[in-house]
C-alpha cells in the first residue's frame, strides 16, 4: 500500500496548480458562477483537451493516458483546491467510470475517446426525487417502442447535467434496472438547471418523455451503480482534501496577520487550537484518500470498503473545516466578498451529494460486516 | 403550557386575545418599502396597545411591567411571524441602554419614538479593523467647539439603511490607552457626511451594512454616557445585545428549528428512521434546555438576580444549537438540501439557512468571545496577559489594515 | 413554570450541604468505599430519621413531610455533589416512589412511613441481565404456591440492593409483569454485590429460589415501571447536577491556582473556554432539572416528557463535564487520591443506569411524537 | 491485505513464520515476577531473531533496516498480545534518544543490554510541579568535583519499578531562564538514594511511581548530551515519545478497539441496532484514518521526510479515537458497562479502558498541548506572549507548591 505521492505524480499536482493559478484565479470562478454557463468552456479545453487530464483512467489504446486513479486523484484535488468551474468530476469521473463499468463495446467506442479527451461532456444521473443514488429507477422508467428504447419520467441532482452532451441514467426497465445513454440533445429531453447551495457546482433536473435512449448491455447494472459509487465517493473525497488544504492554508495566513488586542489572533489557543484541529482532519483525509486511491488502481477488492471509509470520513470532515475556516476568519469570512463560504456551500454540498450521513454510515457498516 | 396565577395570567390572555387579533398575515410579495411601513404601523398598535417596551419606564413610554410579562409575551409571540426585525437593535440594545446611561432629555426625546416605531435605530461598533477586539476602533470624533466632528468607517451594521438614529462609538482619545479614550454619540443617520453601502454577506443577501462618516458634525449633547467614558457604554450595550441574541424568540419559520426539522422529516419520510429520531431527539433536548436557561434567566431576573455576563450562556448555547441543526438537516433532506428546483420556492429556505449559520457564532461576538467572557467574568478566571492594555492607542498594531 | 429555588428550598439546600461538609467530606466517602457495607447507616440516619429527608415526597398523613420533588431534588444534588454514601436514590425516591405508584394499600402500610422514615431501606429490582429496565421479566418469574407468591429467577443491576430491607420487583406473573415486594431476609434469597465502575454507587444481583414475594395489586404494572422510570430520571439529573456544580467548582478553583509557564492554567483560552463550556452545560441541566422538579410537583401531564428530556440531555452532558473536569486538572486529576475520578465514574454510571443512550433519545422522540 | 514487492514482502514473511512460531501465549495468573522474567526472555528471543531495534544502527545491536520493516512488524505484531511493555519505553523513548545523542561508549555500554531485554529503562521528567510545562521542573543536580549530586521528586514515571536505568531531566543551573539550566542524565536505579513509590491510578492500578533523589551521586559520564543542554535533548526525546504513542499498536485485546467493540455488539445483540451500526462506522473510519495516517508518516520518513511535530496528529488523534470509543462501548452495553459480577473475570475489562481513557489525553503531553505543538511547529502560528521566558528560573512561580 502507498500512502505518498512519487515525484512524477508530485509533478503532475504542479503542474495543474500552476494552471489553474492562472486561468482559474478566485475571480474567475466568481466570473463563471455570476455567469449562467456553468462552466468555464477554456479551462476545460485547457484541463482536457491540451493537458490530457480528463482521460488518466482510461487506457491509452482507447484514447486515455492510462494513468490511474492515484492521479486523477491528484487532479481533483487540485480542482477541489481551486474550485473549478469545470466538469471535470461528472465527466472525467463519474461518465468516465460508468462507461468503463458498463463493459458495453458500442458504448465505449461511441463514448470514451470523446470524454477522455474533453471533446464530449458526460454526466451521470442515477438520483431521482430524494437525490439517494439509485433513486432514479422510481421516476424514470424505459420502454421499448418504434424499434428502439426510450425513456420517460425524469432525474434529479444530475451534476453538470445542464451542459452534458452524454447524460448516462439509470431508469427502470421491464426487466428491472438498468442503464442508458442518452444524447444531450435527444428528443423529447427538458434540462433545468437547479438551484443550488454551492454556486460553484452546478446540478441539474432531467425531464424525459419519450425520449431516444441507448440501453447499455454488459455489466450488471446494479452493480455498475454501486462501482460508479465507489469511484465517486474516491473522487469527492479528492475534491475535499484539496478543500480542505486550501481553506487551512487561508485561515493560517489569515489568522497569523489579523491582530486583536495587541497580538496576531492565531496567537490565541481559541485560534490556533482550531488550526490544528483543521490540520489534523486534513492529514487524516489526505491518508484515507492515498489509501482509497491506491485501492482503486492496485487493490480493486479492497475498493468497496476504502470507499465507504472515505465517504463517511471525509464527507462531514470536510464540511466541519470548510465552517472552521469560516469560523476563525470572523466576520470577514462571512462575507460575500471573502472566498470562505464557497468552500463552505461545496463541502456541504459534497456531504450530501451521495446521500445522507446515515446511508454513508450504513454503507460502511455493511461492508465491514458489522 | 404553563401554569401560573394572577396578574401575569390576566396579562397573558390579553396577549393572546390581542395577537390573535392583530397580529399581521406573514405577507411575501411587497416592497421593502411596503414591508417597512407595515412593520412601523404594527410596531404603533404594539405600542398603543401597551405591549411596547414592556419593562422600560412608563414616563418614557414604556410599560413598567417586569421580565415576567416580557417572556409571556414572547412566549406568545412565538406562534406568529410578527414584522418586529427593524426594530430589534433599538427595542434591545439601544433603547436599553439609553434608558440605563441617557440624560432625562435623551430618553424624552428617542424612547417614545422608538417605542412608536416611528424611528429605526442601529449599532455602530463594528469596524474592519475592530471586530473582537472592539475597543481598538479607529472611528475619530475630534472636538470642535461643543462640536464633534466625526471621520471613519463602521462595517456589519444591521439595519443601517433604514435607520433614523444609530449609537456611534467612536474615539475621542487617541493618546490613552485603547479603553479610555472612547465616547458613544448619537448619531442622525440622516446627517450630512453620512453613508450607508450595503454589505453582501455569505447568503447573498445584504443584512448588514457598511457605514461611511466623512467629517459628520455632531452636537455637544450627542453624547451618551460620559466623554470618553465609551467603553462603559459600550460594555452595558454588548449586554444588552448578549441577553437580546441568547433570548430571542426561535421564529415559527425558522427552518432550522426543532419543530420544522421534525415536520420536514415526516414529509420526507425519515421520521421512522431511528437514526433521524435519535438526532431530532438530541436537537429538541438542546433548544428546550437553552428555552429553560433562558427562562430561568428571566425568572431569576424577576427576583432580582440580573444577568449580566450569564447572557453569554445563551449567546453561545444558541449558536451551537444551530450548528446542531445544520446537522440533523443534512441527515434528514440529503441532496434536497443541496439543490432545488428554481419553482419550488421554500426550496432554498433550508439553503439559506445553512448559509446564515456561520453569523450565529461569530456575529455579535464569536463563540470564543463568549467563552472567554464566561471564563473572565462568571467564573473570575485569570485574565490572559495583556498586551495591549497600557498602551497609548497611538502605538498599537490593531487589524489587519495599515493605521488611519 | 417555576425555574428558581425560594428561599426555603435555598435554605434546604444550605442544612443539607452543612450537613454533608460535616459528616460526608471526601475522606468519609473513601472510607465507606473502601470498607464493605456500600454505605454509611450513622449518616444514613441523619439524612432520614433526623432531618427527615427520606419522606419528602410522602403526604404527613403517610408518614412523609409533604414537601415534593422540587425539594427532594435539591436533596439529591447535594448528595451528588458530596457522592454521599448513603441509599437514599435506591430508598427514599426509586423505592418511595414505586410504592407510591403501586396505590396498593397494604403495601403502603406496610412500608411507607419506614421508607420515609429511613427505618427501612428500600431497592427496586425492574433490570435483568442486560439492565435495561423492564427486562427483569425475562428473567423473574413469579407463581403461586402454597397459598402465596413467590418468585424464582434472578434480577441485576438493583442499586443498594444489597442492603434493602424490602426489594420491590418487576417480574413474569402468570398474567403478565407485575410487581411484588420481598423482603430483604426472605427465604430463598441471594443477593450478591457487583463489582461496578462507580465504587461510590453500590449494585448488586439478586438470585430467588421459591422466594415468598406479596404481589401488588392496584396500578397497572407497566404503567408504574414507566412512572418510576420517570422519576428516576429526575432523581438522577438532580444528582448530576450537584456533580456538575461540584467538579466545575474544584477545576475552577484548581486552574486558577496552578501555574504552568509562568501564570495560572486558567488563564490560557484552552483551559478558560474548558471551564466555559462545563459552566454553560452545568447550567443548562440545571434548567431543565427544576423544569422536569416542578413538573413532577405541579404538571404531571408534562413529566414523562419532561423526565424523558431531563434523562436524554443530563446523562451525556454530565458525563462530559466530569471527563473535562479530568482533563483540565491533568496529571493530579488522574490519580486516585483526586477526587475527580469519583466524579468522572459515577456520571458515566449514572448516564447507563437507565439504559443506553440511543434507548433514552428514542424515548424522548416517541414522546415528543416525532 | 497490503499488496508490496521485493525485500519488504520477504520480511513480511519471515516475521509472520517466527511470530507463529514463537510468540508466547498470553498469560493471565502469573506474578508480576513470573510474567517479567517472561518478557525479558521473550525480549531476548526477538532480538537472537533480528527483531529487535529494527531500524536501529547495525553497530550498537540493530538491524539497520527502515521504518517500512518496522511498520511491517508492528502490522504482524498486532495480532498477538506480546509482553513487551517493559521495553515500551527503552524502545521507543531513551534507546532511540541514545542513538541520537549519546556517545560512542554511552551508546555502546547501553543499547545492547536494552535491545537484548537485559535492562530496562524509564523516563525521568514530569514532576509535581512541572507536567505540561516540563522545563520549570525543580529536580536539581549538583556538581561535586566532576560527580553531580541529584536531589528532588519526579512523578508518572511509568515502569521505574522495575527500572535499571533511567533518562533524568534535572535542574544545573537554577540562574539562567527555565530552559537554559536543564542536563540530561543517564541513572542507575538502583543507585544509592533512589526511591521508588508507586502511584495509584484512577483505575485503582498502579502503572506509575513518584520516584525520589536523595542526595544521589551520579559520575561525569551520566551526562546525555551537553551539560545545560537538557532541553534539547528533552526535546529530541518527546519527539520519540509522541511518535511511540500515537504510532503504537491497538492491541488486540484492547477493549474499546473497533473490533472487539463490533464483536461486543454482535455477541449482545446489539449489532443489527441502525444507531450502533452507524457510530461502529464511525468508530472504525476514526481508527483507520488514524492507522493510515500512521502508516504514512512511516511512508514520508522512509523517503526522508522525519514526522517532526506531525507525530502530535497521531498522539491527538489516538486519544480522540478512545474518548469516541468510550461512547460507543456505553451504547452497546448499556448498564453492563457499570457493573458485573465477580465471578465475571473479563466483565472489568471495558470498566478499566474507561477508566484509563482520560490517561490517553493527558500523558505524555495533553491535548492542549498537543495542539498548541502543532499550531507552534507544523503550522507556524505565532506564539502566545511567553511571561516567563527571560525570566531566571530562581524568580518563577512553578506548579500549586511552594518552591523547593
Amino acid at each position: 500500500m502507498r500512502l505518498v505521492l512519487d515525484s512524477e505524480q508530485r509533478q503532475l499536482r504542479s503542474t495543474v496548480r500552476e494552471l489553474l493559478a492562472d486561468h482559474a484565479p478566485p475571480t474567475r470562478v466568481r466570473e463563471v458562477m455570476d455567469g449562467g454557463d456553468g462552466y468555464d468552456p477554456a479551462l476545460w479545453r485547457r484541463v482536457s483537451a491540451e493537458l490530457g487530464l480528463a482521460g488518466l483512467v482510461v487506457s491509452e489504446s482507447r484514447g486515455g493516458s492510462g494513468a490511474g486513479h492515484v492521479e486523477r486523484c491528484v487532479v481533483l484535488e487540485e480542482l477541489g483546491r481551486a474550485l473549478a468551474p469545470v466538469p471535470y468530476l461528472a465527466s472525467a469521473a463519474l461518465a468516465v467510470d460508468t462507461v468503463l463499468a458498463l463493459e458495453d463495446a458500442t458504448l465505449e467506442q461511441r463514448l470514451l475517446a470523446g470524454l477522455a479527451s474533453g471533446e464530449r461532456i458526460g454526466a451521470v444521473a442515477p438520483a431521482g426525487d430524494d437525490g439517494d443514488w439509485g433513486s432514479a429507477t422510481a421516476s424514470l422508467t424505459a420502454g421499448w417502442r418504434d424499434g428502439g428504447w426510450v425513456l420517460d419520467g425524469h432525474v434529479s441532482f444530475v451534476v453538470s447535467g445542464d451542459v452534458a452532451d452524454t447524460v448516462l441514467a439509470y431508469a427502470t426497465a421491464p426487466e428491472g434496472p438498468a442503464w442508458f445513454a442518452v444524447s444531450g440533445d435527444a428528443a423529447g429531453l427538458g434540462r433545468t438547471r437547479l438551484r443550488t447551495l454551492d454556486p460553484t457546482r452546478p446540478m441539474a433536473r432531467l425531464e424525459f418523455a419519450s425520449t431516444p435512449a441507448h440501453r447499455a448491455d454488459g455489466a450488471d447494472p446494479a452493480a455498475v451503480l454501486e462501482a460508479v459509487r465507489d469511484r465517486a465517493a474516491v473522487a469527492l473525497t479528492a475534491e475535499r482534501v484539496g478543500m480542505m488544504s486550501r481553506v487551512l492554508e487561508m485561515t493560517v495566513d489569515y489568522t497569523k496577520s489579523r491582530v486583536q488586542f495587541g497580538r496576531p489572533v492565531g496567537s490565541y489557543q481559541a485560534v490556533k487550537h482550531g488550526c490544528a484541529d483543521m490540520y489534523c482532519a486534513y492529514q487524516q483525509a489526505e491518508s484515507v484518500l492515498r489509501y482509497a486511491a491506491w485501492a482503486a488502481d492496485h487493490a480493486p477488492a479492497e475498493l468497496p470498503l476504502a470507499a465507504a471509509l472515505a465517504q463517511a470520513h471525509t464527507g462531514p470532515a470536510s464540511f466541519r473545516v470548510a465552517a472552521d475556516a469560516v469560523q476563525l476568519h470572523g466576520g470577514v469570512g462571512y462575507t460575500w466578498e471573502h472566498d470562505a463560504h464557497l468552500y463552505y456551500k461545496r463541502a456541504k454540498t459534497s456531504e450530501l451529494l451521495l446521500g445522507a450521513a446515515d446511508q454513508q454510515r450504513e454503507r460502511l457498516a455493511e461492508r465491514l460486516g458489522v | 403550557m404553563d401554569v401560573e396565577d394572577g396578574p401575569v395570567d390576566t396579562f397573558r390572555a390579553r396577549v393572546r386575545q390581542w395577537l390573535a387579533d392583530n397580529a399581521p398575515e406573514p405577507t411575501v410579495n411587497r416592497s421593502p418599502e411596503e414591508q417597512l411601513a407595515a412593520a412601523k404601523r404594527f410596531q404603533a398598535a404594539l405600542y398603543d396597545a401597551g405591549f411596547a417596551g414592556i419593562t422600560w419606564p412608563v414616563e418614557f413610554g414604556g410599560q413598567g411591567l417586569t421580565a415576567a410579562e416580557q417572556q409571556v409575551f414572547n412566549d406568545e409571540a412565538a406562534d406568529y411571524d410578527l414584522p418586529t426585525d427593524p426594530f430589534m437593535i433599538g427595542m434591545g440594545m439601544c433603547g436599553p441602554t439609553l434608558v440605563d446611561l441617557g440624560t432625562t432629555e435623551q430618553k424624552t426625546r428617542y424612547l417614545r419614538p422608538l417605542l412608536r416605531g416611528e424611528r429605526i435605530w442601529c449599532q455602530l461598533f463594528s469596524e474592519p479593523g475592530a471586530g473582537s477586539d472592539v475597543a481598538s476602533l479607529q472611528t475619530r470624533a475630534v472636538g470642535d467647539g461643543s462640536d464633534w466632528v466625526v471621520n471613519g468607517q463602521k462595517v456589519w451594521t444591521s439595519g443601517a439603511q433604514q435607520a433614523d438614529f444609530g449609537a456611534l462609538l467612536a474615539r475621542t482619545d487617541p493618546d490613552v490607552p485603547k479603553h479610555q479614550g472612547l465616547t458613544m454619540f448619537i448619531v442622525d443617520m440622516h446627517a450630512p457626511g453620512v453613508s450607508v453601502r450595503p454589505l453582501r454577506d455569505m447568503t447573498g443577501r445584504a443584512p448588514f451594512n457598511e457605514v461611511y462618516f466623512d467629517d459628520v458634525r455632531l452636537p455637544a449633547d450627542a453624547v451618551l454616557g460620559e466623554v470618553d467614558g465609551g467603553w462603559a457604554a459600550a460594555v452595558t450595550m454588548l449586554g444588552h445585545e448578549r441577553v437580546s441574541i441568547g433570548g430571542s424568540v426561535r421564529r415559527r419559520h425558522d427552518p432550522l428549528a426543532y419543530t420544522n426539522l421534525a415536520e420536514l422529516a415526516r414529509r420526507t419520510g425519515r421520521a421512522d428512521d431511528p437514526v433521524v429520531r435519535g438526532e431530532l431527539a438530541e436537537l429538541y433536548a438542546a433548544e428546550r434546555a437553552l428555552t429553560l436557561f433562558n427562562s430561568r434567566l428571566r425568572q431569576e431576573a424577576d427576583s432580582g438576580t440580573p444577568p449580566g455576563a450569564r447572557g453569554s450562556v445563551a449567546k453561545l448555547g444558541g449558536a451551537e444549537l444551530l450548528w446542531r441543526a445544520v446537522r440533523v438537516a443534512g441527515l434528514i433532506a440529503g441532496a434536497r438540501t443541496a439543490a432545488w428546483d428554481p419553482a419550488d420556492e421554500a426550496g432554498e429556505e433550508l439553503a439559506v439557512a445553512i448559509n446564515a449559520t456561520p453569523a450565529s457564532s461569530i456575529a455579535g461576538g464569536t463563540n470564543q468571545i463568549q467563552r472567554g467572557i464566561i471564563g473572565d467574568r462568571v467564573l473570575g478566571l485569570p485574565k490572559e496577559p495583556q498586551v495591549d492594555r497600557d498602551v497609548p492607542f497611538r502605538e498599537l498594531r490593531v487589524g489587519t489594515q495599515p493605521r488611519a
